[in-house]
């Protein structure tokens, strides 16, 4: 019932794993957590992993939208990997996988950032 | 009336209580053994009708009422979700893929297209000022239900 | 008034609804973070009370009301189950540890030594031809509590 | 939220597993079918193994009392194992435990009833 999120950083990018459920109530966190993290540690890059994500509704969408915005500002990619059937489903029903990058797993994320693994 | 069974409930607009709703109305849904991804279907669509009360209805104030039925006929389940908050304006505005009156809150605007998308019918009633009360259908392709 | 958390729960006397009711309190309870052996306790009081209510309340008969409440002020939780059944006769009689007046059920007549084990305080108010209302009450020893 | 139950023969003993939840709803499976299993085997000796009961409450105490007069009446003995320190304390505070042998495990309890397992 509750999120908790794990961030890393590899090369230029930051990686953010999350775990448990993203809803509005738990989306204030993400997005606090995700907004201090990319001014504080410069990253170019985000690749967010959901593969311990069980439960995700719009204001999911929302805050993973904002957070692309931010990165693309600042000229940076967004990669999210580890995307389960029903939240692909969330994806595709927004237009978000239009503008997302979707990859399997972390390594093809980060391959595909050219980021060195 | 052939109600299998029935069950209301009612809470206070808080965020701690979105996760509690959608768990409530699951374990009560679950009685017709629907598949994984039907339950996960109700889950979404319960978790953006509260959030649309809290958020939009009572404007994240903690002190409002949220009520919620769901009675099982069948193999069919009918929810329902009611606020007496602020109510919406324009309904058919509101249910446009991608619109949200709140952008600075980054609402994704996809509240109203989710739940149209994984219930068979979606039913909005509002009244400016007074409240907003939707009222959703959903068959459940259970294995029980083919034995019943 | 300070309260923390409310909600309300209605359903109808089908014993299916046992689990759905001790799922439901547990999972609001949880936003305490108790302790698992806590959370046990409220799921067991739970069922004894909402059974005791479709068995001895409503004699099994799916026709009847039960509603349940659950409240959260600071680390202690209230909760009241009640029906509009048959009511109990002689309240100190009926908590008697093995009392039961359906041993043709085989019940063992725990229900309320558990109830009065597991929690804080419970209290009975029971009309006879009206119904029965408990209210109960217990602390949460939970780590949250302590930095709140 | 519902409950499982898995009955087999050893010898003289009638082994049922249960596993779930075991409340006032349950019970009355648990019944039926115990009552017909020991009518219809003919056992002597019961073991009910408590290991995958996730829940039980005084509806469970009812229905095991009951199963253990049914098989005393027989001149048999009743033996639960694998019991969880929540169900513990209900059959401590029932007196259960005094009329109960309770064992750590299945071969401790078909030993314990002189089955050869
Ligand atoms: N319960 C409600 N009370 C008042 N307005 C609502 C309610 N539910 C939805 N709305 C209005 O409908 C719009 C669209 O809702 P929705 O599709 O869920 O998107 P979002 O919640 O992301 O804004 C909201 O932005 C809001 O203006
Ligand atoms: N909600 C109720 N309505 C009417 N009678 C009740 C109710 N709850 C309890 N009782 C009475 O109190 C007795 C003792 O209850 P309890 O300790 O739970 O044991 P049991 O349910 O096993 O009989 C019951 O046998 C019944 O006569």
């Amino acid at each position: 019932m509750s999120l908790q999120l794990q961030i890393s950083n590899q090369g230029e990018a930051l990686i953010v794993r999350l775990q448990g459920e993203l809803d509005h109530h738990t989306s204030e966190l993400l997005k606090t957590k995700m907004e201090n993290a990319i001014e504080q540690e410069g990253s170019n890059h985000i690749v967010l992993v959901l593969q311990d994500l069980s439960f995700m509704d719009s204001s999911g969408l929302g805050v993973i939208l904002g957070r692309y915005k931010q990165i693309t500002n600042k000229g940076g990619k967004m990669v999210v990997c580890n995307v389960s059937p029903s939240i692909y489903r969330l994806f595709e029903m927004s237009g978000l996988f239009k503008i997302l990058t979707i990859e399997e797993d972390v390594e093809q994320a980060l391959s595909s950032l050219g980021v060195v693994s | 009336m052939n109600v299998n069974n029935y069950m209301s409930l009612q809470f206070i607009s808080k965020s701690e209580n979105e996760a509690f709703a959608r768990i409530t109305v699951a374990a009560f849904v679950s009685q017709l053994d629907p598949k994984m991804n039907e339950l996960t279907d109700i889950k979404t669509v319960v978790s953006e009708a509260v959030t649309n009360s809290i958020i939009h209805g009572y404007e994240n104030k903690p002190d409002g009422m949220i009520s919620i039925s769901a009675k099982i006929e069948e193999d069919t389940v009918y929810i329902t979700v009611e606020d007496e908050g602020l109510g919406i304006k324009d309904i058919e505005e509101a249910k446009q893929p991608l619109y949200t009156s709140k952008p600075e809150l980054e609402r994704s605007g996809m509240g109203f297209t989710i739940m149209e998308n994984f219930m068979d019918k979606v039913e909005v009633k509002s009244i400016l000022g007074k409240g907003t009360k939707l009222t959703m259908m959903k068959r459940i392709e259970s294995k029980k239900a083919l034995y019943n």
